[in-house]
């Protein structure tokens, strides 16, 4: 039962677990970039689909979650015992038996001296000088099991729909709300990363009561646990269209992706043989149409596959080129949304956070004032000796080896 | 340990070691604006060389004056055996002619040439023409002549006349006069910047001279000279001739050439570009015997300072070896003490010689002179080289010092 | 060129033989087995890959099993730097069966990339092998037997004997830029960190390069750039050795606590210094013939791109096809691709290449030199006996010493040539040592 | 001479050395036991100094045969003579020669770095026990003359050598100096069990030895065992 017991928990707990599998995956990814040049995406979409491979990415976080907790296990174990390392690394130091027996107050002293705190008990005594790397490594392991259950989420879990979020218009039903867009702006301020940003105004009516919420880029904003991710920008103009046949009059809001200025969007003008494509004009002055309102249409009429007219209409107006009218009296921006269900994408900005503040923890640390510890236990008529460093090894040696010489040649005496 | 004792050593003994930094940087810096210069005049050199971007002049036989050839015969040119490795030829006919611009009025050559000429040949692909696919180099401050009046003249010509691209030119001869449009101003680095060039068949005009050119230029892929492409052609056997026929050196297309325009004589002018070849080839001795020679000098002054250390030191290395220090040992400690000072006054070096270069580039040649990448690392080598060199002799030296002698007394 | 490649490849095969000697040091009766048996049968497994599977599959296999190899360097490394927490012995000890087989795996693959180097598979290639192969077995009684013992004491570090030797192959394959595997990495590599910087983007929802600022998606788009593979490539290609250096360096050294005297100790850790000091030569070696193959790999106008010649066969109707694109084979990849036919004792090299938009096909000969065939470089092919350089464009004209137009003929299934055709031709137009006058001076 | 009880450390036998004509070693014989701590007494130039280069590996004989813990010095290369001083031998002079822009214990550990690999714990720990604990970081010219030659104790000391030479090593000591450095020689002496060659004129340093050579012109004049001073308390 406890070989067993032994057994799981290094299997489970095995530090070369994550590597193996994540090398899995790089093996995988290989064999697919053999023959296909979507590597990656099908990579994804292969775990997402075949049920073994994600249970293989699933056990990453499984065995970080258990590195984890042995580690925090041990590490209180061993404070319990004054001295804070887990066995395992204890390996990877020194340990001698000698002879001799210790002073207790003599040894302390030359410990003291040597910058070492001390404490004894019941036959040993601790020293240890810096700061353990614990907290760095709980925050790294932490930081990892986030991000590999954030990837795991994200990928078997997530959920998307591209929608268009347009002024005036209500909120998509996959939102899962009711409620309206009042307002999209897009402002030039430019910042330390984004160059504009943009606030996507909602207005909730809840019965009696009437709330407006604002979504921005970024960190993007939510509802119900749907992110709003904005794609691209695009633009709805209200457009009065008339051929020279006036066989019919075609007057709507066209929902037009055509933003970018110089980005081409198309209508099919409904029950005729039309098509209208439009583009945005470049701006006449150095502010983006998008966030002055100044628009200005290109379009270009086809008929059959040939064009039969082409224009400029700026907002308010109305053109006529080759008999055919069109008028563009009002427009509604629009924002082409990804209403994105995902689990996983705080646990991923979790990790981030975890891991920065274990490099910042770890490299002062590290460089400053890594853990050094010696324990010297009675053992029979001997000593027991075990020394550990995670930094300043040298150093730590060679006090660790005059202290053992301090205790043979009192033996000698 | 090591890097304690170099620490100590080159903190505590600033005499020493501000000497020997001296003579480091100096042979650094020496070498770095040697090199600078001379790197910035061979680039220019080996522009002056890239002009001569033709390498077979095709000129009348005829030796008197006004001999010319028939400009139908440069289409034949694109029919001949080598006509694959011929990637550009252009016409050229001159004439001195009377120019006329803004009250100016000066004597000067006008030449007809192709500058970028479609040319179709019958049975083989389109292709351009002219000096635009010769001479790529030219620089020309505004546009190449695209009608038959436009015309663009040369820099200093320009310069005489007060021309710029936009002004207008009357070339004259013979009671013949064109008027020019000066479409730009070309730089060509060579002779081309006293002449006016402009379209050949209007030159042809005013010369009179129609359907006549002076010279055609014609460049060529070819394969470099040997000792049997030299030789002359009409002592081979039969298969050497056919061996030289069939390999493309510029004297064998030169002949293929001379084959199909009338009355012609085509010669490699690689004659000059060897010349030229030459003249680099001896300043570069020079720059690099110089250079050598100022590292030299700097070796010789580290030598001395080391050796004048050495001298004082002589009872720290006794000392060393007394305590059991190896040859290996010694000389590391010392090497790594010369390594770390010639890192340092390479560096120094660098940027003390980058500005002498660009001092001497203006003062001698009043230009400035943009310094390359790879002499920083040149430039780091050469104190590593001074050092290494001026330091041989005193570790011997060191290593040969007997501590029972030294340590005495 | 056959004399220079034939010296480099038994270069390599001497530092390939002397690294494994002083691996294996008291191993060498299975050392030298192993190797001899290794290099033949890889030999000939090699001419007999290429006999009996037409056009590039052989390369392919082989190239796929070197990619392996590379790969396995990975897991050698990963296992060596998480068994490295304790010290052993410096020697890996190890059973005479496995030195054999190991030494078997990496002579075998040394005897493939042999018969992938050599020039042309004709029957001068199988005397210049045996030819090879003889002087290597010298080499390797010589190396094994007289020079191994004089060997400065250069310790092994753990998973060095597969990183030296892969790394070697590496390189020869690199020689070559059908085998590389540096060039084709570098360009996964770039796909790899464009495909993740979209899906990263993608997956944690940040917006696109509208709102960015245009200097930080700049900087952005560095990650998209060409320099992205190669550096990218470099530091894949270079993981394995560094991890086992590193991996070495991290290796506790044994205790010294149980000594009582501290010279004693301070002598015993300086010698303990010195002995890892030595382990690293292997890996720190295979790092440089890493490097050195990357250079190739990045360099390769050094060497003309010639490839070995495939063999086709004419069907019944007397009809030759070239498939277009073919697994890896595309024939519109702008580069050279030879092909030898042979009818009776008739061989017809030809060759096809695709440039200026169109394919063309002509023979690996002009009507004026002997027929010593072309090599392609950047823009230019070169005719090998009058090194005079033709312009790509120029490809499939006829004319001086351009190579000599077959008509032929490009549909669906690939292109189409006659075989009686290309004999005629061949006959009729090229010139070969017979028919020059009087047979040189 | 009658053989010593325990293992012979140093054992000449016609041992010469000879600078051009001057002799300034004639053949001489001699053993020293291990742990023994002798004194070698003569006038300037009479080959005292001479004998100690010899025994340190600093120097080569003209002619004899030199063991040095059962090793033949004659036999070995340049480097391998260094590797025997930096490990065998242990040589204290009376200039002190401590190298001037190092501090005491890097003076000290630079022994330990041609040794072997430095240890910095251990350096201190050699400076505190010749009692120089609270002047670790002071440079030669910063420390009187004793403590100098304290430091080139503990860096003689630091290797564990076999042997210990002091060439004149309280030649520049007044009294008082003296009798400290003396008396420290002696603990480690004890300590340390290495076998001590101390060269000097003065009477009173001869007088701490258990046997005294005299030498005059290059040859031994008289081998004598006698009390050792400081075991009585006076």
């Amino acid at each position: 039962m406890k070989r067993l017991a032994w057994f799981l928990r290094h299997i489970v707990a095995s530090r070369g677990a994550t590597p193996a599998i994540i090398g899995c995956f790089a093996l995988i990814y290989i064999i697919i970039a053999f023959y296909n040049d979507e590597a990656l995406v099908t990579l994804l979409a292969l775990t997402r689909s075949t049920p073994p491979l994600a249970m293989l990415l699933a056990c990453i976080p499984l065995n970080l979650a258990a590195r984890l907790f042995f580690e925090i296990a041990d590490f209180i174990r061993k404070k319990r015992l004054t001295v804070f390392l887990p066995q395992e690394t204890w390996a990877a130091g020194e340990r001698v038996k000698l002879a001799g027996r210790m002073e207790a107050d003599l040894l302390e002293k030359k410990l003291a001296g040597a910058g070492y705190h001390c404490r004894h008990g019941e036959g040993f005594i601790a020293a240890w000088k810096g700061i353990s790397a614990f907290p760095a490594r709980f925050f790294l392991l932490l930081g990892f099991l986030l991000l590999f259950s954030g990837i795991l989420l994200s990928t078997t879990t997530r959920e998307s729909v591209r929608t268009p979020l347009i002024e005036g218009e209500p909120l998509p039903e996959a939102m899962g709300a009711q409620g309206r867009v009042e307002q999209i702006l897009l402002r030039d301020r430019p910042g330390l990363v984004l160059a504009r940003t943009l606030a996507i105004t909602v207005g909730f009516f809840d019965g009696s009561t009437e709330t407006t919420k604002e979504f921005g880029l970024y960190p993007p904003g939510s509802l119900h646990g749907v992110y709003l991710y904005p794609r691209y920008l695009g633009l709805a103009p209200f457009v009065e269209f008339t051929p020279p046949e006036r066989a019919f009059a075609f007057s709507s809001y066209v929902t037009l992706m055509i933003y970018p200025p110089g980005r081409e969007d198309s209508v099919e003008v409904p029950g005729s043989p039309y098509r209208i494509a439009f583009t945005l004009a470049e701006p006449r002055s150095a502010r983006d149409p998008y966030s002055s309102g100044k628009y200005e249409l290109q379009f270009r009429v086809v008929k059959d596959k040939a064009a039969v007219a082409e224009g400029t209409v700026p907002l308010g107006s109305t053109v006529t080129r080759n008999g055919y009218t069109l008028a563009f009296p009002n427009a509604k921006r629009i924002v082409m949304t990804d209403l994105v269900r995902d689990r996983g994408l705080s646990f991923i900005w979790w990790s981030g956070l975890c891991m920065l503040v274990a490099v910042a923890v770890y490299m002062p640390v590290r460089l400053l004032a890594p853990r050094r510890e010696m324990m010297f236990v009675a053992h029979g008529r001997g000593t027991q000796a075990i020394s550990w460093a995670e930094g300043g090894k040298t150093a730590h040696r060679s006090v660790f080896h005059g202290i053992l010489d301090a205790i043979s040649r009192d033996q000698d005496r | 340990m090591l890097l304690r004792v170099l620490k100590s050593s080159l903190l505590n003994r600033p005499k020493a070691i501000v000497l020997l930094l001296l003579s480091i940087t100096m042979g650094a810096a020496v070498a770095t604006a040697f090199l600078g210069i001379y790197g910035e005049i061979s680039h220019k050199m080996a522009l002056e060389l890239r002009s001569y971007g033709a390498n077979i002049l095709v000129e009348p036989a005829a030796a008197e004056d006004g001999a010319d050839l028939d400009e139908a015969d440069l289409k034949k040119i694109k029919t001949v055996f080598w006509k694959y490795n011929i990637t550009g030829f252009a016409p050229y006919l001159f004439g001195i002619v009377d120019l006329e611009a803004g009250g100016k009025k000066a004597r000067g050559v006008v030449t007809g040439t192709w500058f970028g000429k479609e040319l179709e040949v019958e049975g083989e692909e389109p292709s351009i023409q002219g000096v635009r696919v010769i001479a790529p180099w030219w620089d020309v401050a505004g546009q190449w002549p695209q009608a038959a009046d436009e015309a663009i003249v040369g820099v200093s010509l320009a310069r005489r006349l007060g021309l710029k691209a936009g002004s207008e030119i009357v070339a004259g001869k013979n009671g013949r006069s064109r008027r020019f449009k000066i479409s730009g101003v070309v730089t060509t680095g060579g002779y081309e910047e006293e002449q006016l060039f402009a379209p050949l068949p209007t030159v042809q005009g005013l010369l009179a001279k129609e359907g006549r050119i002076s010279r055609v230029l014609v460049s060529a892929l070819t394969v470099p000279m040997d000792d049997f492409g030299s030789r002359d052609p009409a002592t081979m056997t039969k298969l050497e001739y056919e061996k030289w026929y069939c390999t493309a050196y510029v004297t064998s297309v030169a002949k293929n050439v001379e084959e199909v325009v009338a009355g012609s004589r085509a010669k490699p002018i690689w004659q000059i570009a060897s010349a030229e070849g030459s003249l680099l080839k001896k300043f570069n001795m020079v720059m690099i015997l110089l250079t050598s020679l100022a590292l030299a000098a700097s070796a010789i002054a580290v030598s001395t300072s080391l050796m004048a250390s050495m001298a004082e030191r002589q009872h720290e290395v006794a000392l060393m070896k007394t305590l059991g220090a190896d040859r290996l040992q010694v000389v590391t400690i010392f090497f790594g003490e010369i390594l770390i000072i010639s890192l340092i006054g390479g560096v120094l070096g660098y940027l003390l010689g980058d500005q002498l270069a660009e001092l001497v580039s203006r003062i001698v040649f009043s230009s400035k002179i943009k310094s390359p990448f790879w002499l920083f690392p040149t430039a780091i080598l050469a104190a590593f080289a001074v050092a290494a060199a001026g330091s041989v002799v005193p570790l011997r030296r060191a290593l040969l010092i007997k501590p029972v002698q030294v340590l005495k007394g | 060129m056959i004399l220079a490649r034939g010296v480099t490849m038994l270069l390599v095969w001497a530092i390939l033989v002397m690294g494994l000697a002083r691996a294996y040091a008291g191993e060498k009766a299975a050392l030298t087995a192993g190797c001899a048996a290794g290099l033949v049968a890889g030999t000939i497994f090699g001419f007999f890959l290429f006999a009996a599977v037409p056009g590039e599959i052989p390369f392919f296999i082989i190239k796929s099993a070197l990619a392996a190899a590379f790969i396995s360097l990975f897991i050698v490394a990963a296992i060596v730097w998480y068994r490295g927490t304790a010290a052993e012995g410096d020697r890996p000890s190890v059973r005479h069966a496995v030195v054999a087989i190991t030494v078997f795996l990496f002579a075998a693959g040394y005897g493939l990339l042999l018969v992938c180097r050599l020039p042309y598979g004709t029957d001068n290639s199988q005397f210049m092998a045996l030819l090879l192969i003889l002087l290597a077995m010298l080499g390797l009684w010589m190396i094994v037997y007289r020079l191994e013992p004089l060997l400065p004491n250069i310790g092994m570090a753990k998973g060095g004997t597969s990183l030296f030797a892969v790394s070697l192959l590496l390189f020869i394959a690199s020689l070559s830029p059908r085998l590389d595997l540096f060039s084709p990495l570098s360009m996964k590599v770039m796909k790899l960190i464009h495909d993740f910087v979209h899906q990263f983007f993608e997956s944690m929802l940040i917006p696109d390069h509208p709102f960015f600022r245009t200097d930080i998606w700049n900087y952005i788009g560095l990650l998209f750039s060409n320099g992205v593979g190669f550096w990218g490539g470099l530091a894949i290609w270079f993981i394995p050795t560094t991890g086992v250096t590193l991996a070495t360096f991290r290796e506790p050294l044994p205790s010294v606590a149980h000594v009582r005297q501290a010279a004693v100790r301070r002598k015993l850790i300086a010698a303990q210094l010195r002995e890892r000091r030595r382990r690293l030569f292997f890996p720190l070696f295979a790092g440089l013939v890493m490097a050195a193959a990357a250079f190739n790999s990045s360099h390769p106008s050094v060497e003309y791109w010639d490839p070995k010649p495939l063999a086709v066969k004419a069907d019944s109707a007397g009809e030759i096809v070239l498939p277009v694109k073919d697994g890896d084979v595309d024939l519109k990849d702008g580069k050279l691709h030879k092909y030898l036919y042979q009818k009776g004792a008739q061989k017809v090299r030809f060759f096809a290449l695709y440039r200026s938009g169109e394919l063309t096909v002509v023979l690996d000969a002009c009507s004026i030199c002997q027929p010593d065939g072309y090599g392609q470089n950047e823009g230019t092919v070169i005719c090998y006996y009058c090194k005079t350089l033709i312009p790509l464009e120029t490809v499939g004209k006829p004319g001086g010493c351009n190579p000599i137009p077959v008509p032929f003929a490009v549909d669906g299934s690939g292109v189409h040539l006659s075989a009686e055709m290309l004999v005629n031709t061949w006959v009729a137009q090229v010139q070969s040592e017979k028919k020059l006058p009087g047979g040189g001076k | 001479m009658p053989v010593e009880s325990g293992t012979c450390i140093i054992e000449t036998a016609g041992l010469t050395k000879r600078y051009g004509d001057i002799c300034a070693l004639a053949p001489l014989d001699l053993q020293v036991s291990e742990g023994e701590w002798l004194t070698v007494m003569g006038h300037s130039g009479s080959g005292k100094s001479t004998l100690l280069n010899l025994l340190g590996g600093l120097d080569r004989p003209t002619a004899g045969r030199l063991l040095v813990g059962g090793e033949d010095l004659l036999a070995f290369s340049e480097d391998h003579l260094a590797r025997f001083r930096r490990e065998a031998v242990g040589i204290i002079f009376q200039q002190h020669h401590l190298i001037p822009y190092l501090t005491a214990l890097e003076n000290v550990m630079m022994a330990q770095y041609f040794h072997s690999v430095p240890d910095q714990a251990e350096a201190r720990q050699a400076l505190e026990r010749v009692g120089l604990g609270k002047r670790l970081a002071n440079r030669p010219g910063e420390l009187s003359g004793g403590e100098q030659q304290r430091v080139c104790i503990a860096r003689a000391i630091i290797n564990s050598p076999k042997l210990l030479l002091g060439d004149e090593l309280t030649g520049n000591l007044d009294h008082k100096s003296t009798r400290l450095v003396m008396e420290l020689l002696k603990e480690l002496h004890e300590e340390e069990h290495f076998t001590l060659v101390l060269v000097t004129h003065n009477q009173e340093v001869a007088g701490w030895g258990g046997r005294t050579l005299f030498m005059d012109d290059g040859k031994l004049v008289k081998d004598l065992r006698h009390e050792r001073k400081g075991d009585d308390p006076s």
